[in-house]
């Protein structure tokens, strides 16, 4: 291997770090303001491997919706609910080895499963994934036709908001 | 404005130093071109002055042609104080804190007899401070009550004609009347 | 219906408000003649105050360098807020009566508020308004004046 | 036409060229990027002082006086002095804030707003980035700004802030809502979300014509929800003064405060290009329609030949420019709205005006009767 | 105070108090207003005062009567020459002294050209708390006009201490008559577009409508008086009233609105102003030839007793009350003055509201605090 | 109402008060334990109805502490002078006519502040101007002193 | 110059992140910082579909697809949890799992 | 070029805001005392938490956001293909928007959009 990186290899490197470290942080952090911010950060490299990846689409949604729209919505339900004084006590420790042993485990697993297997990668010639196409497949029935989900993303959605006025509005402490 | 059409030189002359090198007056120089273009204000009137401050600010006399109009009603932002109007003992603090917020380098300019020494209300008054600079250092005294807007805007040159004397190595220098009082 | 046609009009009523508003500003912004502003340092030569206006308290000397003020202590007595001070000593006239006169006239324009007072009631109008309002200085000192000059003495004939 | 003397997009494939052909390729994309980064970075400091002082100048006309003059000829340095002076401002370190989110806030704000522009279309070929998303990437980056000011807000332990924080943050989401509505209207008549097609189909006539009626309720309702994004008057409830002293970025000093101030200003040219990109033909010079050809005959054509020889840059500034004015107009006449208005606006009137104007832009083009 | 409310479930809630002032911009000065909030409405409201306390009535009981003068301005220095005149008219009453009528019109102009500044400034601030920059340099634009008749004729702008007990410290200037008349000619054109920036404005509207009402019955009984007073309905006009100076010779209407919100206190206060331009035009071209001053004797000592003048400041009500033991210097003086009265209505008026409406409130109320603080 | 008619009508009511007659409006002169029934009967009587408190001054006299109620009707416009006197200078004590005029809220705490009049079942009796915590005395009584005070 | 990244490096990103999620979900505490968790373990799960999209099925789109519903849906559950969550809030001042098991009504 | 310069877009805003705010945080004059670190507050020192009190408005606008948010995203990429797919996708997306219209009916009906 040449020892100049190529700049997708940076890119890789930088993302996955970035995904991994903040991830972690995210879950350890004992300032609940500062995990949301981590997550985040987590969000944004994930949204930049996509772009790596040249699902450009994709990546800007992750953008708006995660980083833009759930973040935003967490940090605000934590403006709400938490003080800036506030800091959890760090978890049980019995707790802590339970969860950490499981997600080890867990991740050794995996991953060791994942290695152990050869993928084969595709041999069809890769589609741009450009606007035209994503939109086309959104509103076709049938094959590679996406129209059923669009709606119903539609019915969820209105359940969603109908079901989080509801439940907003329901209790009101004297 | 020349020179010699400000009164008060001697003091300035006290304020200049020598100079250091080339290199630290030129910078010099250009710190204190942005400076002294670019000091606002904090919102902060308590009294009549407060209102010609108010007018300096407005059509006819506008303050912000020296660039001064960006009143910030948060210290944090702010370079030079105006006191526009009397202060009393139970204000005292409250302006003592507020100078403090405010981030170096700041300036404070006087304006007004009661900002500079009580003024009307000097003798008989049991509850007016007798001059700010028993609270905070002053750098420019405006007399008057209230002074007019050019006044004002002429206290503003002089301030800008002492931040231009400053050097980074020596930033600050206190005028010699300056004293830390108890606030009361 | 009735609704639709409630919310339409409150919406374009409310627009045209906002057009109105918007007319206003705008005229000005295309009609720099309407622009007010004196600029205080560069029109100094031109500027000038009203006649009566109240710069500082002054006392006029003539050009044998003699006022008119004969130490009286009347504006001292009057001034409200004890902006002026009136140092006088006796000195011997050549016929050897006691006189006082005027030594120092302490005017603190750090204090006064120019109400007037001191002028209008000084009985030989010794002391007037000047028009100079450029006063602000670095050091308070500066700001308490001698309003008599050095070596100035009273004019002959004042009224008595 | 078939050639373009504003074309750029040769420049760039020449200097491309150059680097390609003598360095490393590696090398040669990192130096090129930096170039463009460093470039870019120029522009938008440049930017921002202008428009702080732009901004000086309109407002001090509108209210009959003559605005900063002393500093430089017509004052145009004032805002290099204020940058000066900023920089060599202490920083304040707020005892009990949360250093940490303090001083990542005003990154996020100038990043969210740098990275925004990078997609602008500024000529012919002179963008950093051409997405084939465009609007939609903008939209995406810019929407994070947010955070930055929720951030600023909470961390810096002050009343004032948070609350202007939340009110800022309630008000920027909501009408980020708009701005991505009155930008799909738009999508619906070009048929394309990448913004130099999006120009390059504008060039027998602008948008907010060939579009006609949609269109300009669309383009209002972006300059409105435009505005209040960016936080500005009538929609400043953030840093409302009158209630809140600074708002959100109450406890920020020094250059700190300056880059919020910066980015406030960069966000309004980010929506102000948008709008003249989307809407105005972005670098297209004004050509008369067909109609008026008729009408006026030969003058029209000397007159469309005319315009095409101010370089694109120039239309595309001036557009640019005035919408920027229209919005400084906005905030100098108007008081500003009270938070439960400001929410009434959107949610009552431009959400469901907007949901119609797709409806409507989406029949229109549907039946063909745009031009 | 206490700063733990219990809320219905027994847990102790902290109240959320936010301090508004001293170094605020839309108090207008120095007051103090700790706020109790609940998420952003306003519980209560508690004013602090005496930031600016000055003890002007305790330096008046070593002070002359003309001297007093002096430091009336200095307490609403918007409507200084309103208040030098009370203590004028108050010592004129007292000696049985009558001015001749020049004095009279005057003082009744000078009077009018005051509030007018005052309100213009009024105005501009107003503007400012909603929001709207740009009425505060329409507003003061406009004011200069009235500052240099003032400074032309008194030499001062804003505390001209011209009043003496008995008249004036100078006639008026020759140019005062075609300057005022000038100035009248200009502000006609100029209100309408006031009415056209910010009354007509859709938001102006909503912000103001039907926020921080005071009904009839609170204003009489906090003694709101003013324009803040007549916008509730309260008919408190002491020009109209109890008639001083050349009040009796003009007709003006005394503006009553009804509803008490900030929408009407506004509009009480721009009508004033049509109706004050009216006063002036009846008065300026009918100013009688005469002295300026009745001669008074150098120290004035007013006989023993108690005495009171009311006279309509900008603001409201404002009041001398002297109590005097035949000495140069009075026994005892105090100043009723008009904001103070007028604050004391804000926690009635503003709870429940928006700390945005109570910007607005304030506004409209339109406090100047060295007058509260006196 | 003019004067003699107000005389007239308010004897007819309490014959036990003390009324006379000042340059300018009628005065009357009540003692601690009276005053809040007069004001209320001032108030509530529709004949009188003295709604408008337009003026609350509180006197510091040689031997006794005064407090002066200026009321005015704003049905009738009459207007009258109520004043009651403290039994002593040191402990100066007067009943609260809050409820009656809301103004007096303000007015009674400043004379309280200034003056050193306390008013009895007031709903927040604190110094309004000078510092709560650490101001001693009440600048307005004649003896009053503070060495920041500078005679001239 | 596009260097290939294996697609296992993916997958191992996805993974520790996965794991990440798995762990705060089981050691926190406050129910907004369980909803983090869950967040993460969706975005993971996106990665490998992507990842899956773009390395094995290049042709098609169907991974794209299910991560961009996947990200709707994980917006519709956010903001009904977080609904929830706040409901929680106020009727027990705490978003404390533990606590809000003890203050039942 | 497009992925990579996006990177290097952010990592050029990122040193240069940073070293504006190292160099200003090293350069400028300072100044120590106790009240300068406090919060500010109109000059009086704050009382109780800085902390603001629960208000129902705000993350309800919050939540609304995010749900049209999602909409608006597919709203995208239909929209660019309207006019090229025609009646077919004119008439699923008034589908789509008569489900989504119910649902904001149903919160302006519920008062969810009003400010409390
Ligand atoms: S100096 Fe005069 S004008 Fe200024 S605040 Fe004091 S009294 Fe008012
Ligand atoms: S003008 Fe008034 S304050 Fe000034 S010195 Fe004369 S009397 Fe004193
Ligand atoms: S100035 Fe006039 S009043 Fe004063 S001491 Fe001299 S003569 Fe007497």
């Amino acid at each position: 291997m040449d020892y100049i990186l190529s700049g997708n290899q940076i890119m890789f490197i930088l993302f996955s770090a970035m995904i991994v470290i903040f991830s972690i942080l995210t879950v350890t952090s004992r300032r609940i303001l500062r995990a949301a911010v981590y997550l985040l950060l987590v969000l944004i490299s994930t949204s930049g491997l996509y772009f790596m990846l040249n699902y450009q689409f994709l990546a800007a949604v992750q953008l708006t919706l995660y980083a833009g729209g759930i973040v935003v919505l967490i940090i605000f339900s934590v403006l709400l609910t938490s003080h800036i004084d506030e800091k959890f006590e760090s978890p049980a420790l019995l707790k802590k080895v339970y969860g950490a042993i499981a997600s080890i485990l867990g991740a050794v697993l995996v991953i060791n499963t994942l290695l152990s297997y050869t993928f084969i990668p595709g041999i069809e010639p890769a589609k741009d994934v450009n606007m035209n196409l994503i939109g086309n497949s959104l509103i076709s029935w049938g094959e590679q036709g996406y129209a059923l989900p669009f709606e119903l993303i539609s019915i969820l959605l209105l359940a969603a908001m109908i079901a989080a006025i509801v439940v907003a509005k329901k209790v009101k402490t004297k | 404005m020349k020179y010699e059409d400000f009164n008060d030189n001697e003091t300035l002359e006290l304020f200049k130093q020598t100079g250091g090198n080339l290199f630290f007056t030129t910078v010099d120089a250009i710190i204190n071109w942005g400076r002294s273009n670019s000091v606002w204000p904090l919102t902060f009137a308590t009294a009549c002055c407060g209102i010609e401050m108010m007018a300096a600010g407005a059509s006819r006399h506008d303050f912000a042609r020296f660039g001064i109009e960006v009143y910030r009603a948060s210290p944090r932002q702010a370079d030079v104080i105006v006191v526009a109007g009397t202060i009393v003992n139970k204000m005292a603090p409250v302006l003592k804190r507020l100078y403090d917020q405010m981030p170096e380098p700041k300036y404070v300019i006087a304006m007004g007899a009661c900002a500079i020494s009580g003024g009307p209300f000097y003798y008989n008054s049991y509850h007016v401070i007798k001059g700010v600079e028993n609270v905070i250092p002053v750098d420019v005294y405006i007399p008057g009550c209230p002074p007019r807007p050019e006044a004002l805007l002429y206290g503003v040159m002089q301030l800008q004609r002492k931040i231009q004397t400053e050097t980074i190595r020596n930033p600050r220098k206190q005028p010699d009347t300056f004293a830390e009082t108890d606030n009361k | 219906m009735n609704a639709i046609i409630e919310y339409l009009k409150e919406l374009f009523g409310g627009i045209k408000t906002l057009l109105t508003g918007m007319k206003v500003t705008g005229y000005y912004f295309v009609h720099p003649k309407e622009i007010t502003t004196q600029q205080y340092p560069e029109n100094r030569k031109t500027l000038k105050m009203f006649d009566r206006f109240k710069g500082e308290v002054s006392m006029p000397h003539d050009e044998n360098n003699q006022h008119k003020c004969t130490a009286c202590s009347i504006c001292e007595i009057n001034c409200p807020n004890g902006s002026i001070e009136v140092i006088s000593r006796q000195v011997e006239k050549e016929d050897g009566k006691k006189k006082k006169e005027l030594d120092t006239y302490i005017y603190k324009l750090s204090m006064c508020t120019f109400c007037g007072i001191c002028i209008k009631v000084c009985p030989q109008d010794a002391i007037v308004f000047s028009q100079g309002f450029e006063h602000a200085v670095y050091n308070k000192e500066k700001l308490i004046k001698t309003l008599n000059k050095p070596g100035s003495s009273l004019k002959e004939k004042v009224k008595e | 036409m078939a050639f373009n003397i504003y074309d750029f997009t040769s420049f760039n494939q020449s200097i491309d060229k150059l680097l390609y052909d003598n360095l490393p390729p590696f090398w040669a994309l990192i130096i090129e990027m930096t170039l463009i980064g460093v470039a870019f970075l120029l522009f938008y400091a440049l930017v921002g002082l202008f428009l702080v002082y732009a901004e000086r100048k309109v407002c001090a006309f509108i209210q009959n006086r003559v605005g900063p003059n002393r500093v430089g000829p017509y004052g145009i340095f004032q805002t290099f002095a204020d940058f000066i002076k900023l920089l060599m401002k202490e920083i304040i370190h707020i005892r009990k804030a949360d250093q940490f989110l303090f001083n990542l806030a005003p990154f996020i704000v100038i990043i969210a707003s740098f990275m925004a522009i990078a997609a602008i279309p500024f000529g012919l070929g002179l963008h950093a980035i051409d997405f084939n998303i465009g609007v939609f990437y903008v939209m995406a980056v810019s929407s994070l700004g947010v955070i930055g000011i929720l951030l600023a807000g909470w961390s810096s332990n002050n009343k004032y802030s948070l609350i202007g924080a939340m009110r800022s943050g309630a008000q920027i989401v909501s009408y980020e809502l708009s701005v991505g509505m009155s930008l799909v209207t738009i999508v619906i008549l070009a048929g394309t979300m990448q913004l130099s097609e999006i120009v390059e189909a504008q060039r027998n006539g602008w948008f907010i014509f060939t579009g006609h009626i949609p269109a300009i309720i669309a383009f209002l309702i972006f300059i409105i929800a435009g505005t209040a994004e960016t936080n500005r008057g009538p929609f400043d409830l953030a840093e409302a003064e009158s209630e809140l002293t600074a708002g959100f970025h109450t406890e920020y000093s020094g250059i700190k405060f300056a880059f919020f101030f910066l980015a406030e200003y960069m966000n309004m040219f980010i929506v102000a290009s948008i709008a003249a990109t989307v809407f105005l033909g972005g670098w297209m010079p004004l050509h008369l329609g067909p109609l008026l050809t008729d009408l006026l005959g030969n003058w029209s054509l000397k007159f469309n030949t005319g315009v095409d020889f101010i370089p694109p840059f120039f239309w595309y500034m001036g557009k640019t420019l005035l919408v920027i004015f229209l919005m400084m107009w906005f905030k100098w006449t108007f008081p500003r709205l009270r938070i439960d208005q400001l929410l009434k606006l959107e949610w009552k009137y431009l959400l469901p005006i907007n949901l119609f104007n797709i409806i409507l832009m989406a029949l229109i083009v549907l039946m063909g009767w745009h031009f | 105070m206490e700063e733990f409310i219990t809320n219905s479930k027994g847990k102790q809630e902290e109240e959320y108090i936010v301090n508004m002032g001293p170094q605020h911009p839309s108090t207008h000065g120095v007051l103090r207003l700790k706020i109790s909030l609940k998420g952003e409405t306003v519980e209560r409201i508690e004013p602090h005062c005496g930031y600016i306390h000055r003890g002007i009535e305790k330096m008046c009981e070593r002070l002359t009567y003309q001297q007093i003068i002096h430091l009336t301005d200095r307490m609403d220095y918007l409507s200084a020459h309103i208040n030098n005149e009370a203590v004028c008219l108050l010592v004129e009453d007292a000696l049985q002294i009558e001015v001749p009528e020049r004095v009279k019109y005057i003082r009744t102009i000078l009077d009018e050209l005051t509030r007018l500044a005052s309100h213009q400034l009024w105005w501009c601030a107003f503007g400012m708390d909603l929001g709207a920059l740009t009425t505060y340099f329409y507003g003061l634009r406009d004011r200069e006009h009235i500052l240099d008749i003032f400074e032309e004729t008194t030499g001062a702008r804003l505390l001209q201490s011209f009043n003496v007990p008995g008249g004036f410290m100078n006639d008026i200037h020759p140019n005062f008559i075609k300057r005022v008349k000038d100035f009248i000619v200009y502000f006609r054109k100029k209100l309408p577009e006031y009415d056209e920036l910010l009354t007509g404005n859709v938001i102006m509207k909503e912000r103001t409508n039907d926020i921080g009402i005071l009904s009839l019955e609170d204003a009489i009984s906090y003694g709101v008086t003013g324009p803040s007073g007549r916008g509730s309905g309260f008919a408190c006009d002491v020009r109209k009233h109890h008639p001083y100076s050349a009040y009796d010779k003009v007709e003006f209407r005394e503006v009553l609105y009804t509803k008490g919100d900030s929408f009407h206190r506004y509009k009480a206060r721009v009508e004033e102003m049509w109706e004050s331009m009216k006063i002036i035009e009846q008065l300026i071209d009918n100013i009688p030839e005469g002295d300026y001053a009745v001669k008074m004797k150098p120290i004035i000592k007013l006989p023993e007793g108690e005495y009171y003048q009311r006279v309509e400041a900008a603001r409201g009500e404002f009041g001398v009350y002297v109590l005097s033991t035949g000495e140069k210097y009075p026994y005892r003086i105090k100043f009723r003055s008009p904001n103070f009265s007028n604050l004391s209505a804000i926690n009635k008026i503003a709870a429940g509201f928006k700390i945005a409406d109570l910007v607005a409130i304030g506004g409209s109320l339109d406090l100047v605090i060295p007058d509260i603080d006196r | 109402m003019n004067n003699e008619q107000l005389k007239e009508k308010i004897l007819s009511l309490d014959p036990s008060l003390n009324i006379s007659e000042g340059p300018q409006y009628l005065t009357l002169s009540v003692t601690p334990e009276k005053l809040h029934n007069t004001a209320l009967l001032l108030k509530n009587t529709s004949e009188l109805s003295f709604d408008y408190l337009f003026c609350l001054t509180g006197n510091d006299l040689a031997d006794a502490c005064e407090v002066v109620y200026h009321l005015e009707s704003t049905k009738h416009a009459h207007a009258i002078v109520l004043k009651a006197k403290t039994a002593n200078r040191e402990n100066a004590l007067l009943p609260t006519v809050t409820d009656i005029w809301a103004t007096a809220d303000f007015h009674e705490r400043e004379v309280y502040d200034l003056v050193g009049i306390t008013f009895t079942n007031h709903p927040d009796m604190r110094r309004i101007f000078l510092d709560e915590e650490d101001w001693v005395g009440y600048p307005l009584r004649k003896d009053y002193t503070d060495n920041n005070i500078v005679t001239r | 110059m596009h260097t290939v990244i294996p697609i296992e490096y993916f997958l191992v990103t996805a993974t520790l992140m996965f794991f990440a999620g798995v762990y705060g979900f089981i050691t926190r505490k406050n129910l907004i910082t369980i909803l983090m968790s869950v967040e993460l373990m969706l975005n993971a799960v996106n990665i490998i579909f992507i990842a899956f999209n773009r390395y094995l099925y290049p042709g098609q789109l169907e991974g794209h697809f299910f991560a961009l519903f996947v990200i709707a849906v994980a917006a519709a559950e956010a903001a009904v949890a977080i609904a929830i969550i706040i409901n929680i809030y106020r009727n027990f001042q705490s978003i404390d799992v533990e606590e809000t098991d003890k203050m039942k009504y | 070029m497009n992925s990579e310069s996006l990177i290097l877009f952010f990592i050029v805003a990122v040193v240069l805001v940073g070293g504006a705010l190292i160099f200003s945080s090293l350069v400028p004059p300072k100044s120590t005392n106790p009240q300068k670190s406090e919060p500010y507050e109109c000059g009086i020192p704050t009382e109780g938490k800085t902390w603001l009190q629960f208000n129902v408005g705000y993350y309800l606008f919050a939540i609304l956001f995010l749900i049209f948010d999602v909409e608006t995203v597919f709203l995208f990429p239909w929209a660019t293909i309207m006019k090229s797919m025609g009646i077919a996708a004119f008439i699923e997306i008034i589908i789509f928007f008569l489900i989504l219209g119910l649902g904001l009916l149903y919160a302006w009906k519920k008062h969810a959009l009003i400010w409390e």
